[in-house]
Parts: structure tokens; C-alpha cells; sequence
């Protein structure tokens, strides 16, 4: 499962745009609202991934476009904190990821979808053949 | 279809015709030349293109199309790299920099004018661009000098591994006119 | 709980009935079933009569997206006595429906959805909204045309304002100008009816030589500190100038860019409001003389600098822009006197300075036979960090060329120049006349100026780039289009406004296509160029926006605020603000005793605060930690929640 | 003060001008400057020639001859423009570049060097010009010169600008400040900070091209009357000197303005006769006078 925490202006507007649009894509990515990028921390990434989530990711307004001017710059900061942690402790960065989305380009989402699926798939692939 | 009947054809922008080795060696040197603006200001900073074909400006055009005839012509040697250009440049491009940087992918490619393969063989031969001479040891010895200085020039066995290990110049394939 | 079909919509990609048979089996749920289009008129009577027969006090709704119908069951759950926010919109059309392939997945994914949904709902909290009453005043800071504008703009729609001005006269660069493209007119004629109808509107009070030196309170109701330096001139002054004739000082004149004299005791320019002098104590030599020749004894040195508070709803900050400063670009040699900027040109040509608006070369006097324009001084220029057009030089370098021209037909008046940038109605006419006057256009930018040594000439280095050719042009004066810059103090003003600032310098607007002439701070709007740089055309257009922004804020004379603030636990709180670094709007405080504290009106409830806050402190409602934390399990978990209740 | 300079000579000097080592040595030493000679260093090398064939080599070269004055234990003093731009500029880029330090020494260790890249680059006319400086300098002089001259700065003292930092290259005045401190009446000329027409091997390989250049560069000399041109640099003072003779064959011109560099004046005004002018290939029988010390 892929929690997707998407942004209320326009990582929910991609969203809302690729149905729209009719494009598909991967049934396990699940979208969870947050008004802004910013409103995701450390502990809404590590209890998704604690309740059985195979990867986080969070979307937001291209940079420099965020409606409240810079959440998903200050969210990316502690995405890349993050990812250095995991990767302290042994684990796969690749458990989180930040992406940016377009309200009117309903593709963008689904290509940063497209990027969760593959890092995600590629990452439990790791994982089984570590084991 | 063959364009040989014009003497002076237009160039045709075709896929794959770019030279992408070019604007790869800007790249790795953190040029991005597709930034320049064609302003010119390098152009009329430069003593050079007073006197000669160069015109900057032009040079950092052809390199951003990779066209390849930028590393063929004499153009890129007849800089001084005097710099003016370099610390006047409005959109920041280090221009002397990308030339060196475009002289230095036509010399892997063999244009390499032949009194530059000499000062090569000199530098492998006595450790220095110019060599000292019978004339000026003597001057040395009546201002008081040694004759010798105790540079590369009195150290021959260092020359010879200087000389093996740096500088080894392609082969003269397309020897610059 | 209901499901909707929307038709086929997703009734054709999932099992509806499973899905709502599933939901039924939640926890906490006392009612669910599926409907054909929900938001029909049935629809929203079948979700009302559920809420009455069943007293329900949450609802969910699995249909389309919330910007499409969470207003619509919000409305209908309000009609029966609830908060709207205790209904919970699921989107199972765009989000699983429209973008799923298979059919049991979808079935899954929407059940998923249905599962969070329902375990938010259980948590969802009432939101209140607040009426904040609002004070009808606005202040407007920066009295040039654009603060002129937004000014006189809600002044006439009954809102009082007060102008607050930093210079002895208001105006700004307007004033300076000599004439104005596209049309060339004079901008004194086109600006007076405006300066005068601000300087004698009843409702609007200027403060001139003043500066805000304290900021307070939020959007509806800022409390504003002016000060405002001594100018040791009564208003009585009848602006007779006796004490100007008198004065013995003189020197040159700021506002003339140096082409014009003043007295220590004087009037920028004779049209300047408000038309009391002004004596410059640091030029003044205290002898005395304006004081005794001054018919009404206007004249008086004891008076003091003075402080005064302010009470206004919204602010407008109108602060205009500078002209950037050559000299930082070496290679122009902008000390040198027969090179000036494109601003000192519009003073030559004023008939009050000291050339009579005669186009002279400043060294020596002499009629210039032959001047360089040159375009993008310090705009368009990465090495000193202005990447920007300023988009009005090429515009006032073809109206000056022109001037030049037509003052001098037999000079050769040369525009070296990157681009021509003339875009929108008028413009690009404009440089089409100017190519017929017979200005000289070269395509390139100069790289340097070089004094001669031996006699009073330039020589521009530059190169004709459409032939190619390195060319040196002979040149009598060189006048240098420098850019518009932002003002040098904004850095302090804005950091008392609690304004963010683009790299440039400027003011950033909240969006730039959306709100240009909103500022990062609820209740202050932006005026002109202060927002980077433009025309005068735009300037005085942003400021009737800025002004209208202002007045939407103030006319029903009451904020309504949708109370889904962040709000802190004190007892969580470890004083660290971290929260406070990354909120943009600076909504958060501290209280007397060191903890966080939201100010409700200026926050805009995006929670950023919240993921930064290291103890999980400070929350936004409906979006509280523990509230992301059932949806989340929702999601993945869905399966095991069946039946765990009962 | 500063306990010494490690003696960069390079190519030109020792191997063409030697009156100018010789010069700059009774400068160091009247100055009380300790000299420490670099055993084994080699050409610089020049930036035009060998930095256009191959750069990582020519790094390497030059990291060599910064461990032969790191192994010293002094920072390096070039006398040459050419020298100063290399050197500076890859000791420079080796300081802020630890990536890259790494990969010179590797090579460089080959060569039995290694390179630290803490110390400092400098050119005797900053030691002059700053260091000491126009008045500092009154001291150390036993006269002064009467001469107008035209002052040359070259390029790659002053330029790029963000590295160097001395002076402004649009309007440099350390230059004007010393030599005028020498008695020296700097004069203004058409094209004062034009490059002479040398670098980039320009020289080298496109003789005719670059003697159009100094031709330029001369006429803006020869128009304000100079007695002499002053220089930084040997490889401007070869283009100065040499070429004027090939310019007087060439163009018919009539150029006969003596070339000094700023150590042989130096020396000049410190008490030293013989600066080498004799050696020199244009107006050999040039004779500095002396005006009455101020
Ligand atoms: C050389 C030149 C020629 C031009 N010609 C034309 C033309 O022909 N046509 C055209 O349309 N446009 C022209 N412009 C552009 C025009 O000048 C501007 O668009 C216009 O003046 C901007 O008005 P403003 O009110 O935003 O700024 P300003 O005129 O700069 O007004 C800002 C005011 O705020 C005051 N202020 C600043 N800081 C503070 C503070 N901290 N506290 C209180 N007060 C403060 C200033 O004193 C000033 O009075 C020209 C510009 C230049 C440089
Ligand atoms: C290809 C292209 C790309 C663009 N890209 C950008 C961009 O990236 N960024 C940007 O800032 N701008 C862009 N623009 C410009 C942008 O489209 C306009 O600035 C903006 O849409 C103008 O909005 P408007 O409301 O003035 O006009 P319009 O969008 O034209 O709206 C006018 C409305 O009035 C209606 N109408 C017309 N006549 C009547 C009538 N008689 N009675 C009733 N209704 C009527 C029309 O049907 C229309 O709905 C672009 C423009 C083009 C052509
Ligand atoms: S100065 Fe810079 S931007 Fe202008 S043409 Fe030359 S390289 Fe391009
Ligand atoms: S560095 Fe080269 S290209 Fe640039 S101005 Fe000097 S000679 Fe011309
Ligand atoms: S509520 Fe939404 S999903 Fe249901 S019928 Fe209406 S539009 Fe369709
Ligand atoms: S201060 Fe007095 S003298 Fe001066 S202008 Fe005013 S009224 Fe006249
Ligand atoms: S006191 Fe000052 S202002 Fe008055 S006349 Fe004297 S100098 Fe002028
Ligand atoms: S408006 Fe013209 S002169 Fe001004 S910055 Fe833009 S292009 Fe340059
Ligand atoms: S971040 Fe949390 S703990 Fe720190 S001050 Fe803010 S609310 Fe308190
Ligand atoms: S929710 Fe956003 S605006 Fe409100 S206090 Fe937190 S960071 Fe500031």
C-alpha cells in the first residue's frame, strides 16, 4: 500500500483532474487530504509506514507556486532529513518521497504515481531478495 | 538530395546532426551556454575580434547548436584569454573558461596548430615553454646569476618523467591550418 | 453513510452495494445505504430524513471530490441542526472509480476509502466562524502615484485613509518625469487633478516626512506607529518664498538629480503639495534670516520629531522603486560627468533646472552632436543579481531618444540595446515612430565606456551584432538606462510589516497571477511598483486593485473567519518555535509565559506548523495529528475493522 | 613581516630576461624579504598553451611547482602575470575543491608531490603595491625616476575579477599609486588596459594576429608620448620589446619606446645601475634619469 498525502489546492486538483481524465493507475496508491504539503511530519510518515504502509509520499504545489507561499519547500527539507535518517538506520530512503503536482495536468500526479509504484515495487523486490 | 550545387548551402537543423560531445563537455565544466542571450557584450570586449575572425559571441552560438565547426576553425586559438569578456558577461557565462573548454575538445580531436605541438615538445625537452639558451647563460652569468636556473632545466631525469606523464597530445589528425 | 452510484460512474467500475453492505458493518455506523445520484434533489432528502430518523450526528458521503459536492451535503447536514464539518466527503469517483481498471480493486480501494472516511468522521470536530469587527481605515504607505491612486480610490468609496510619505512633498518619481510615453504627455497635467483631489479630499490625511516605525494586531485591525520628522515650518505657510530669496545656502537639488539648485529652506519644486517649505537642518547654517523675513511666522526650529499611533483595518504599501546605481558596473564609468541615467535626463530636460531643459553635456556645456543610449543597465544582469526586465526602460529610452531627436535633429542619438521590449497596445507603435525619427539602433549590448584621455569624448564599445562586427561609436554623452530596483530601506519596512520579500528585493505578491496585489500578509495589499517594476499605466491599475482589495476586507465592516486555526496544547508545548519559523503568514505569537500562541485571524490554517512541531503541540483542527492517523489506518487496514466493534 | 617567499622564476624570466631575476632578488633583498629558491619547478604552466590542451594535466603541472613552495614553507611569489594566473588560479581551485585535490594528488603523487593547497599565491606587484606600498616604499629608495610612462597591467593580475579581488580591472589604480610613489608621471592612453596581444598562445601560433593587436596597443602608447612602457609581466614585456622591432619591419611603424618591469625600477630607485636595459631589443641605450629626491 502507498499512502499519498496530497495537498488540498493542487496535488488534489491533479487528482481530481487525471479522474476526470479517465487515466489509471496503481489501485494501491491511497490519497489522504492535508491542506498543504507542510501539514506532513516526521510523525505522519512514520505511523503510516508503522500501520503497514509500503511507502509514503507527499505532493504538493510546484515550488515556488505553494498557496501558502513555502510548506512544500519546508516539507521537502524534511523529506530529504528523512530519507537520510532511513538510511542511517538501514532502511530503504526510497520509504518516502516528495512530489509536486499541477491542479490543471492531471498527468503530473499520475506520473509521480507512476514514480511511487516503481520505487515502491522496486524496493519490495530488494527486500525479498535480501531475505 | 545533394545540396554540392550551392557553393555556400544552408545549414539544415536535422536531428542527430548535433555535435552532443560539445555541449556535454560545457555541461561537466557547469556551463549551461543555452543561458547566453546573444548580447554581444563579449564580442565588444574583446581585442581580439578586433583583429581577427573571432567574435565571441558567435563562438558561444555555434557551441550551444553543437555545431562542430567552432572546434575546426582557427577562432577559439586567437583568444588571449585576456578575460574581459569572462567579468563582463550580464548573464554570468565564464566565456574564457568555455573556450578553453572548446579548445581543449579540439585538441583530443587533433586540430592542434604545429607551433603549439612545438612548445609541447620544448616543455617535454627542457621542463619550460622557452628554453634558456648559450646567449643567456651568459647574460645570467654577467648579472651575477647562476647559469643554470635551478629550475627543471638542471634536473633532466625529472624532465623526462615530467614529459611521460603529462601532456600527451593526439596524434596530428586534423591538423589546425 | 451512502454511496452513490453517479449514474454509471461508479456504479459501472465497482460494487456499490458491497461497498455500502461493508460500510454498514463499520463501527460506528448506524445507517448506510447506496443511492443512485446522491446530490439529486431525492439524494439530499433521503441524507436529511436519515439524519432525522436515525439522529445521526456525523454523516459520510462516498461520491465525487469535495470541490464538487461536500458544499452541497455540508448545507443540507447544517439545515438539520448540525456543524456543516460534521459531514465527511469520500471521493470515489476521481480518486477510485474513474482511475481504477479492475473491478475488485476498485470494489477494495473504494471500501478503503469508505473505512477512513468513517473512522475520520468519528473524530471530526465542530468549526466555528468568528465575526471580527473590522476598523474602517486604511492605511496607505508611499505617496507616489500608486499610493496617490489607491488613496483617492477608497477615499471615494467612504473609507477614510490616512498617507504617510517619507519625502517633504508627496508625488514620487511621477513628478520627475518630463514627459510620459506612449502619449508624451506632461505628467505634471496628467497627475495634478489627482494630487490636488488627495490633498483636499476630507477623508484622507497626509503625513508627510513620515515613516511607520511600528507595526501591531492583524488583518481588520493594525495598530500603526508613524513618525514623522520635524520640518520646522508651520502649515500656515503661504508658500510666498520670501524665506527661500533670503536663505544664503545653496546646494543641489534631490529632486533634481543634482540639474537644479535649492535653498536649506525650500519647496522641492514650485507645484510640490502640500506647498508648505521645508527647512533641511542638516544644510542649514542657523543663521536665522528665514525667520524674521517670513511674513507669518511659519518659521520655527524648536519643533520636535513626533510619534503617533494609528488605528486601520488594512494597509497599502505603495513604496515605489529606485533607479538601480551604475557605478556598481565599472566598466560605464558613471562618474564620469558626461554619463548620466535616463532619470537625470528627465531633470535636464525640466525648464526649472539648471540647463533650462536644454540638452547640454554636463562637463562643459556644449550641444551634443552625437549620444549613446544605452539599455539594460543593472536589469538583465545575473553579475549583479538582477535577472529581471524591467520592462519600462526600453519604453522610456525610445520616448527620450525621440527628445532628443526632436530638440536636436542634426545629433546622431544611438539606442544600444539587447531586445526592444514593447509589448501591449500603444508600444510597439511607439517604437515604430521612434525608427522613423531616425534614432540609430544597435543590436548589442555595449561592453564598456572608455573616457578619452585628450578630450571630452566617449568612445561605447559594442558590437553590431546583426552584421557581427565590433563597432566603437563617438560619443558626446552617454545616458544609461538603469532599471528600477527596489527601494533600499524596504527591507526594514517590510520586516516591521512582517512581509516577505522576493529575492530581487521587492514585495512578494501572495500570487502572481491570482493576487498580485496581495502581499504575504493578510491585510496589506501591495501599489505599484514596490511589486517589481512597471509603467505607469499598470501602476495606477495594481493600485485601483489594491485599493478595491482593501475595501472588500472593510465594507461589511466585519471579517467572518472559519475558526479551523491551529491551536496549541500548552501542555505539550516546549517554548522551542519551531512553529513559528516556518509559519509564512506569522501567525503565531508567544504568550506571557514563553508558549506558542495562534492568532486566529492571521491564521490561514495550513498546518505546516504542526509538522514541524517536534511534541505534536500545536494541531489544526480536523486535520490533528491523531486525526490523520485513523484515516491512514482507515486506508490500510480497512479489513480488520469490520465488526471490531460490536 | 613575512618570513619569506618561495621564488617562483618560470619560463620567461630566467630564459629571456634574466636582468628582471636579477632585479627582483636585490628587491627581496633590499626589502629584507627572505628568498627561498624552487628546486625543480617548472614551467608555470602557461595558461594559454597548455591550460587549451588538456586541463587536468595542466593542473596537475602546476600543483606541482605549488608543492615544491608548500614543501618550502612559504607562499609562492611570481613575478609574471602568466605564472600568477595559473598558479593562483589552480591553487584556488584546489582549496575549494576537495573532490578535485584529490584527484591531482593522486597523479601528483606519482611525481612524488603532494598538494595541500593552504598556502598563498602572490605577484611582486602586490607585494609592492600593497604590502609595502607607495609610501612604505619612500624608505627603501635612494632615488627617483624622471619619467612619463605608460603603465601596462596585463590581464591576468587584475582578471577574473571574483577570484583576484585586487583592484578594479575597469579602473585599476595600484599600479598609478606606485609607480608615481617612483617619480613616475602616469599617463593616460588610449587603450591603458588593453591586453598586449600575447596570451592564449595567441602568440605562439598566430604571430601576424597578435602583432595586429600590439600594434593597437601601441599606437595608444605611442600617441601619448611615453618615454617607457612599465610592466608586471615578461611575457608582456617579451611582446613589448620584441615586438616593436617586428612591428618598425612589418608597418613601417617607428616604435622606440623601452619596456621596464616593475622590479627593474624598483631596483633602479633603490641604488641598482644595472637593470639590464642593455639586454633588451628595443632602445638598448636607454638610460633611466634621475630626478632630485622630493
Ligand atoms: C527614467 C524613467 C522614466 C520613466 N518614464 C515613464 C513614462 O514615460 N511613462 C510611464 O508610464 N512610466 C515611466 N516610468 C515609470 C514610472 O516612474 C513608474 O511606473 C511610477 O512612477 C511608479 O509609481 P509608484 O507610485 O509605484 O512609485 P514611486 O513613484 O517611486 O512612489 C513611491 C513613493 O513612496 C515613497 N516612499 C518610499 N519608501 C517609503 C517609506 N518607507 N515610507 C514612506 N514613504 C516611502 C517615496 O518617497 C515615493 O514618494 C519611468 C521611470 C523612469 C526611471
Ligand atoms: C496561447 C495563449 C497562452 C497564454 N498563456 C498565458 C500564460 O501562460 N500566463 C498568462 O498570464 N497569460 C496567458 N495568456 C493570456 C491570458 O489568456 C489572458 O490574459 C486572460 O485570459 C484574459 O482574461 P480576460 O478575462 O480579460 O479575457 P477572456 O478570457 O477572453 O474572457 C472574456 C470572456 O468574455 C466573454 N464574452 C466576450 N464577448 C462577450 C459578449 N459580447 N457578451 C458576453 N460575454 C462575452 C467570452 O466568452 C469570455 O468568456 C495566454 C494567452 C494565449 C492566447
Ligand atoms: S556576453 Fe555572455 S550572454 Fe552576451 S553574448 Fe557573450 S556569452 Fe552570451
Ligand atoms: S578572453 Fe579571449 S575571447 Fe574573451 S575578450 Fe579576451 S581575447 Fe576575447
Ligand atoms: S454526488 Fe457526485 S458522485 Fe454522486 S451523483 Fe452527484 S456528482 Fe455523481
Ligand atoms: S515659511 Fe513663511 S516666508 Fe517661507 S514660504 Fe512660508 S510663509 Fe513664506
Ligand atoms: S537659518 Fe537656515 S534656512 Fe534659514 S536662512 Fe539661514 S540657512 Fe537658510
Ligand atoms: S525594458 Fe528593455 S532596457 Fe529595460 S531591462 Fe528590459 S530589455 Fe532591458
Ligand atoms: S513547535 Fe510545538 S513545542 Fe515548539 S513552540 Fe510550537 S507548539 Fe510549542
Ligand atoms: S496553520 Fe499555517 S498559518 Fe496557521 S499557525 Fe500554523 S503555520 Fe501558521
Amino acid at each position: 500500500m502507498i499512502i499519498a498525502f496530497a495537498c488540498e489546492n493542487c496535488a488534489q486538483g491533479s487528482a481530481n483532474t487525471a479522474g476526470v481524465l479517465r487515466m489509471k493507475y496503481d489501485h494501491r496508491i491511497k490519497i489522504v487530504r492535508v491542506p498543504c504539503a507542510g501539514r506532513v511530519g516526521p510523525r505522519q510518515i512514520i505511523e503510516a509506514l508503522n500501520n503497514g504502509a509500503d511507502s509514503v509520499a507527499i505532493i504538493g504545489c510546484c515550488f515556488g507556486a505553494c498557496h501558502y507561499n513555502d510548506g512544500n519547500l519546508i516539507t521537502l527539507r524534511r523529506v530529504k532529513a528523512m530519507k537520510r535518517m532511513f538510511e542511517e538506520l538501514g532502511f530503504d530512503p526510497d520509504m518516502v518521497n516528495m512530489y509536486t503536482a499541477r491542479a490543471a495536468e492531471g498527468d503530473t500526479i499520475v506520473g509521480d504515481f507512476e514514480d511511487m509504484s516503481a520505487k515502491t515495487d522496486a524496493m519490495l523486490s530488494k527486500e525479498v531478495s535480501n531475505e | 538530395m545533394s545540396s554540392s550545387s550551392f557553393p555556400n548551402p544552408v545549414r539544415v537543423l536535422r536531428r542527430g546532426e548535433r555535435d552532443e560531445e560539445i555541449i556535454k563537455a560545457l555541461k561537466n565544466e557547469g556551463f549551461d551556454i543555452n543561458a547566453c542571450m546573444q548580447c554581444g557584450t563579449c564580442t565588444a570586449s574583446c581585442l581580439s575580434g578586433r583583429w581577427t575572425a573571432l567574435t565571441v559571441r558567435k563562438v558561444m552560438r555555434k557551441a550551444a547548436l553543437g555545431d562542430s565547426s567552432v572546434l575546426e576553425s582557427s577562432d577559439i586559438w586567437m583568444c588571449t584569454t585576456c578575460y574581459n569578456c569572462y567579468d563582463r558577461c550580464p548573464r554570468d557565462l565564464k566565456v574564457t573558461d568555455a573556450i578553453i573548454v572548446l579548445r581543449n575538445l579540439a585538441s583530443a580531436r587533433g586540430f592542434i596548430h604545429k607551433n603549439h605541438r612545438k612548445v609541447v615538445q620544448i616543455l617535454a625537452k627542457t621542463g619550460h615553454a622557452v628554453p634558456i639558451n648559450d646567449k643567456i647563460q651568459q647574460v645570467r652569468k654577467e648579472l651575477g646569476l647562476p647559469k643554470i636556473p635551478p629550475t627543471l632545466a638542471k634536473y633532466p631525469e625529472e624532465r623526462e618523467l615530467l614529459a611521460k606523464t603529462l601532456f600527451q597530445l593526439a596524434p596530428e589528425e586534423g591538423d589546425e591550418q | 453513510m451512502f454511496v452513490c452510484h453517479c449514474g454509471e460512474n461508479i456504479a459501472g467500475k465497482l460494487d456499490v452495494e458491497e461497498v455500502a453492505e461493508f460500510a454498514a458493518g463499520l463501527p460506528n455506523v448506524e445507517f448506510s445505504t447506496d443511492n443512485l445520484f446522491m446530490c439529486s434533489k431525492q439524494g439530499v432528502e433521503l441524507l436529511k430524513e436519515a439524519v432525522r430518523r436515525h439522529k445521526l450526528n456525523r454523516t459520510v458521503v462516498a461520491s465525487c471530490s469535495v470541490e464538487q459536492h461536500w458544499p452541497t451535503f455540508a448545507r443540507a447536514v447544517e439545515e438539520m441542526g448540525l456543524n456543516p464539518h460534521m459531514h465527511e466527503q469520500v471521493n470515489i469517483r476521481e480518486w477510485v472509480s474513474w482511475v481504477t481498471n479492475d473491478w475488485d480493486n476498485a470494489t477494495e480501494k473504494a471500501k478503503s476509502a469508505v473505512a477512513a472516511g468513517v473512522k475520520m468522521a468519528a473524530l471530526k470536530e465542530p468549526i466555528e466562524t468568528q465575526k471580527l469587527d473590522v476598523v474602517k481605515k486604511v492605511m496607505v504607505i508611499g505617496a507616489g502615484v500608486a499610493g496617490l491612486r489607491a488613496a483617492m480610490d477608497l477615499a471615494e468609496l467612504g473609507i477614510p485613509v490616512v498617507l504617510v510619505e517619507k519625502e517633504p512633498s508627496i508625488g514620487g518619481h511621477m513628478t520627475m518625469l518630463n514627459k510620459t510615453f506612449p502619449t508624451d504627455e506632461c505628467p505634471m497635467c496628467t497627475l495634478s487633478p489627482l494630487l490636488n483631489g488627495v490633498a483636499n479630499h476630507p477623508d484622507i490625511e497626509i503625513l508627510t516626512l513620515s515613516e511607520v516605525s511600528k507595526v501591531e494586531g492583524s488583518v481588520g485591525n493594525f495598530v500603526v506607529e508613524v513618525t514623522t520628522k520635524p520640518r520646522y515650518v508651520h502649515d500656515n505657510c503661504t508658500s510666498c518664498g520670501r524665506c527661500s530669496e533670503v536663505c544664503p545656502v545653496e546646494f543641489p537639488n534631490e529632486w533634481d538629480m543634482g540639474f537644479g539648485m535649492r535653498k536649506a529652506i525650500y519647496k522641492p519644486y514650485p507645484q510640490a503639495i502640500p506647498s508648505t517649505f521645508t527647512r533641511d537642518k542638516k544644510h542649514c547654517i542657523e543663521c536665522g534670516l528665514c525667520e524674521i523675513v517670513c511674513p507669518v511666522q511659519a518659521v520655527d526650529f524648536s519643533m520636535k520629531k513626533e510619534k503617533r499611533e494609528f488605528n486601520v483595518g488594512a494597509i497599502v504599501v505603495a513604496t515605489g522603486y529606485e533607479q538601480y546605481d551604475p557605478v556598481e558596473i565599472t566598466a560605464y564609468h558613471y562618474d564620469h560627468p558626461n554619463i548620466i541615467t535616463q532619470l537625470e535626463l528627465e531633470r535636464m530636460l525640466a525648464p526649472t533646472t539648471l540647463t533650462k531643459g536644454k540638452i547640454l553635456r554636463p562637463s562643459d556645456g556644449k550641444v551634443p552632436e552625437s549620444v549613446v543610449i544605452i539599455q539594460c543597465v543593472g536589469s538583465r544582469n545575473d553579475q549583479v543579481g538582477n535577472a529581471y526586465c524591467t520592462g519600462v526602460c526600453c519604453m522610456y529610452a525610445l520616448k527620450n531618444a525621440g527628445i532628443i531627436k526632436e530638440h536636436l535633429p542634426n545629433t546622431d542619438v544611438y539606442i544600444c540595446y539587447i531586445d526592444i521590449r514593447a509589448p501591449g497596445l500603444y508600444y510597439e507603435e511607439y517604437y515604430k515612430k521612434a525608427q522613423e525619427k531616425g534614432i540609430i539602433f544597435i543590436r548589442g549590448r555595449p561592453s564598456n565606456i572608455e573616457p578619452d584621455p585628450y578630450e571630452e569624448k566617449l568612445t561605447v564599445f559594442v558590437e553590431d551584432t546583426f552584421t557581427g562586427e565590433p563597432v566603437e561609436i563617438e560619443a558626446d554623452m552617454v545616458i544609461l538606462s538603469a532599471g528600477m530596483i527596489a527601494p533600499k530601506g524596504f527591507g526594514k519596512l517590510g520586516g516591521k510589516l512582517g512581509l516577505l520579500r522576493a529575492k530581487e528585493g521587492f514585495a512578494k505578491e501572495y500570487h502572481i497571477k491570482m493576487g498580485p496585489m496581495r502581499s504575504s500578509r493578510e491585510g496589506v495589499l501591495l501599489a505599484g511598483t514596490i511589486q517589481g517594476p512597471r509603467d505607469i499605466t499598470k501602476t495606477v491599475a495594481h493600485a485601483g486593485a489594491a485599493a478595491s482589495a482593501a475595501a472588500q476586507i472593510l465594507v461589511k465592516g466585519f471579517l467572518e473567519k472559519r475558526l479551523d486555526t491551529a491551536i496549541v496544547d500548552k501542555d505539550l508545548c516546549i517554548k522551542c518555535l519551531a512553529c513559528s519559523t516556518v509559519c509564512n503568514p506569522g501567525a503565531i505569537d508567544v504568550d506571557v509565559d514563553g508558549y506558542a500562541f495562534v492568532n486566529d485571524t492571521a491564521c490561514k490554517s495550513c498546518g505546516t506548523c504542526a509538522g514541524a512541531c517536534p511534541t505534536g503541540a500545536i494541531q489544526i483542527r480536523n486535520f490533528r495529528d491523531a486525526q490523520l492517523k485513523e484515516e491512514v489506518i482507515g486506508l490500510l487496514e480497512y479489513n480488520r475493522l469490520v465488526g471490531a466493534a460490536q | 613581516m613575512n618570513t619569506g617567499y618561495s621564488f617562483f622564476l618560470g619560463c620567461i624570466m630566467p630564459n629571456r630576461y634574466p636582468a628582471i631575476e636579477s632585479a627582483t632578488r636585490f628587491v627581496l633583498e633590499r626589502l629584507g624579504i627572505n628568498v627561498q629558491e624552487m628546486e625543480r619547478a617548472g614551467c608555470c604552466p602557461a595558461p594559454g598553451v597548455f591550460r587549451s590542451f588538456n586541463k587536468p594535466d595542466w593542473m596537475v603541472a602546476a600543483a606541482r611547482n605549488i608543492a615544491i613552495a608548500e614543501a618550502n614553507g612559504s607562499p609562492l611569489l611570481t613575478v609574471c602575470n602568466g605564472c600568477f594566473g595559473t598558479l593562483f588560479d589552480v591553487n584556488h581551485a584546489l582549496k575549494h575543491d576537495e573532490e578535485l585535490r584529490k584527484k591531482v594528488n593522486e597523479k601528483l603523487e606519482k611525481l612524488g608531490y603532494h598538494v595541500k593547497a593552504d598556502g598563498e599565491v602572490r605577484h611582486i606587484a602586490q607585494v609592492l603595491g600593497f604590502d609595502i606600498g607607495p609610501s612604505g616604499i619612500q624608505q627603501y629608495l635612494k632615488r627617483k625616476v624622471k619619467l612619463k610612462a605608460a603603465i601596462h597591467y596585463g590581464c591576468h593580475f587584475l582578471r577574473p575579477f571574483h577570484l583576484k579581488q585586487i583592484d578594479d580591472p575597469e579602473d585599476p589604480r595600484i599600479l598609478e599609486d606606485y609607480f608615481e610613489a617612483l617619480g613616475v608621471e602616469s599617463l593616460n592612453y588610449r587603450g591603458r588596459l588593453l591586453c598586449c596581444g600575447a596570451g592564449g598562445g595567441v602568440k605562439g601560433a598566430h604571430a601576424e594576429e597578435s602583432m595586429k593587436m600590439l600594434l593597437e596597443k601601441m599606437e595608444g602608447i605611442a600617441e601619448s608620448g611615453a618615454e617607457a612602457i612599465l610592466d608586471i609581466c615578461p611575457f608582456c614585456h617579451l611582446q613589448f620589446d620584441g615586438g616593436q622591432k617586428i612591428l618598425n619591419e612589418k608597418y613601417g611603424t617607428d616604435f622606440h619606446i623601452p619596456v621596464i618591469h616593475i622590479s627593474q625600477l624598483t631596483a633602479f630607485c633603490m641604488g641598482e645601475n644595472e637593470i639590464g636595459m642593455k639586454y633588451q631589443v628595443i632602445a638598448p641605450e636607454f638610460r633611466l634619469e634621475v630626478r632630485n629626491p622630493d
